[in-house]
């Protein structure tokens, strides 16, 4: 049998595979024995003849498989949108501090919920890169001052914190006590 | 199907006679000339079970005896026929065999269709079809040999998962890292069930502000940090922001000195003013979170 | 977008893909709006680039859709050794019926078959998404009306009813041997 022929049929199986295929099942393929050398280059003429396509051919821990390259995904997530991941109520109102009262340090934001604030909901709005230490109080123990970032505005299409929904309205329907 | 062939087949001595009689007076069995019926019908238990089943009723038995004979499928010879199919059924009730209700009814019907070829048929002018008491069977056997046919073409077609595989490739979406997204909305519903909770508590008031102030206080804080934590007045300051977002800076700056984050200095009257951050032990920006 | 990306991507959800993609389905792929044109042409080519591999992008009832060729079955078949369901002559007379003669209620068959429809046999074709209930004949009883799906059209990769072989004229007489 033609190595080309053998590349072809390991091709179609690869394709068709719902399993990572091991190389014991590529030579289950053929009547005639398969050398584990020819297996090997042949996979690795594939995996660079695949190289330029939008699936790759990667090993995996139980044998070879085709898998669609990262870059594609996205376009592929429109087809079955999975919801989104949601940010706890901690993280949400953690963020709606900071960009309401920015800067603010993490003694306010306690202060304001009422709670301590989980170093993890910091970090996750921080690794975000939505908010970020502008400095420091003047205070005993200099906590960090935070604020938002213009990552936070791009990606919440504001071009200013200005754009973020006034809270007059909000403060007049909980009729709060203005301070000046 | 093949397995109805090879079947009846076997059982030669059964069907070779009687299809004999469907054909001619004179047949053949295993070569022998044989020119008078056997007066039995021999066929094994066995494989008059598994005749059964290969069978899909009685309409295809009679196809296949009406076929086997090579006969006319409009013309039928309905005394012969009609003896052939009776041998079977009998043979199968002889051997105890559970024999489908439809072929005692395809028996009578057979009987009944041949006792009215006996009968004289009124002929009605310009229709002669009409009369023929075949002629609904010979509908019925060949509407469903057209059915048998195409059951057998469908099966040719290469079909999923038998002849050929649908294509799947692996998607990993776990590869893809999905952030969660907020929404301007949700920030804002955020915010207010935080004042709303600040309210019921009652021991924190929220000021009402602009919000601008509040940016521009950021603003010149990462400003500070950037450069190291001192400039000079006038640098904070860019015309291009326009008058009132000069004012606004103005007043982010008066905020912050008033919240103690920064101090403007000025070491004699008429020389540069300013602004840095609060002094105190450690560089600004350099704890992290 | 480049158009030359626009294959890639519509390549990638092909070859991902875990039923028949429409063409509904591919401009979804997309933001930007994309043409049916653009879309066909972009297809066209990619069938083209599909015909020295081992599978092929065919048009089926439901949408497009990558499958192995024919021509490798002998290989693959030695992967998978449980093989594919081998349908009765009642299965396939049934499938037949409802067919060619869609919407058949269960009397319909039986009227044609002569026997009574065993349950199983409608149940299998049921379970493998070929036919479903379609409605229900207004006579007494209201039996259910059975018709064939599209994916019982895709599984044989058939566009529509209408590319189904055509029914084979009954001869008069007939040798038995065709059956062979």
């Amino acid at each position: 049998m033609e190595p080309s022929l053998v590349k072809k049929v390991l091709e179609a199986a690869l394709l068709a595979a719902r399993e990572p295929l091991s190389t014991g099942d590529m030579k289950k393929l053929f009547d005639e024995p398969l050398s584990t050398e020819l297996l090997r280059k042949l996979l690795d003429e594939l995996r660079e003849e695949w190289a330029e396509r939008p699936a790759e051919l990667v090993q995996l821990a139980s044998g070879w498989r085709l898998r669609t390259r990262v870059d594609y995904l996205p376009y592929l997530e429109r087809l079955n949108p999975e919801k989104a991941p949601k940010y706890s109520r901690a993280v949400l109102e953690t963020l709606a501090i900071i960009a309401y009262r920015q800067p603010v340090t993490r003694g306010d934001i306690e202060e304001i919920r009422g709670v301590a604030v989980n170093a993890n909901v910091v970090r996750t709005l921080e690794e975000r890169g939505w908010i970020d230490v502008v400095g420091h109080r003047d205070t005993p123990g200099r906590p960090a001052l935070f604020a938002t970032t213009r990552q936070f505005l791009d990606d919440l299409g504001l071009r200013s914190v200005s754009e973020l929904p006034p809270l007059e309205q909000i403060s007049q329907t909980l009729e709060l006590n203005h301070e000046s | 199907m093949t397995d109805a062939v090879d079947l009846l087949d076997a059982p030669e001595t059964a069907d070779g006679p009687a299809q004999a009689e469907l054909l001619s007076p004179v047949a053949r069995i295993y070569g022998t000339p044989l020119d008078q019926l056997p007066q039995d019908l021999y066929i094994p238990p066995d494989a008059l079970e598994i005749m059964l089943d290969a069978f899909e009723g009685p309409l295809d038995l009679l196809l296949y005896l009406i076929r086997k004979a090579n006969v006319d499928i409009l013309d039928i010879p309905m005394a012969p026929l009609t003896r052939q199919y009776l041998d079977y059924v009998e043979s199968m009730r002889a051997s105890n065999l559970e024999l489908a209700a439809e072929y005692l009814v395809m028996a009578a019907m057979l009987i009944e269709i041949k006792s009215r070829m006996l009968l004289p048929r009124p002929k009605l002018p310009g229709d002669d079809e009409a009369g023929d008491p075949r002629a609904e069977l010979v509908r019925r056997l060949m509407e469903y040999e057209q059915m048998k046919i195409a059951g057998q073409r469908l099966n040719e077609l290469p079909q999923a998962e038998r002849e050929f595989f649908w294509v799947e490739t692996l998607v990993e979406k776990s590869l893809l890292v999905r952030l969660p997204e907020v929404s301007v909305d949700e920030l804002k519903a955020a915010w207010m069930a935080v004042v709303r909770q600040a309210v019921l508590k009652r021991n924190h008031k929220i000021s009402r502000e602009e919000l601008s102030v509040r940016e521009h206080m950021g603003i010149i804080l990462r400003l500070l940090q950037e450069r190291g934590g001192f400039v000079q007045f006038d640098t904070l300051f860019d015309p291009a922001m326009g008058a009132p977002g000069l004012v606004v800076h103005f007043l982010a700056m008066l905020e912050l000195a008033r919240e103690k984050l920064i101090e403007i200095a000025q070491t004699e009257s008429f020389q540069p003013i300013y602004i840095r951050v609060q002094q105190g032990g450690t560089e600004p920006g350099q704890e992290g979170a």
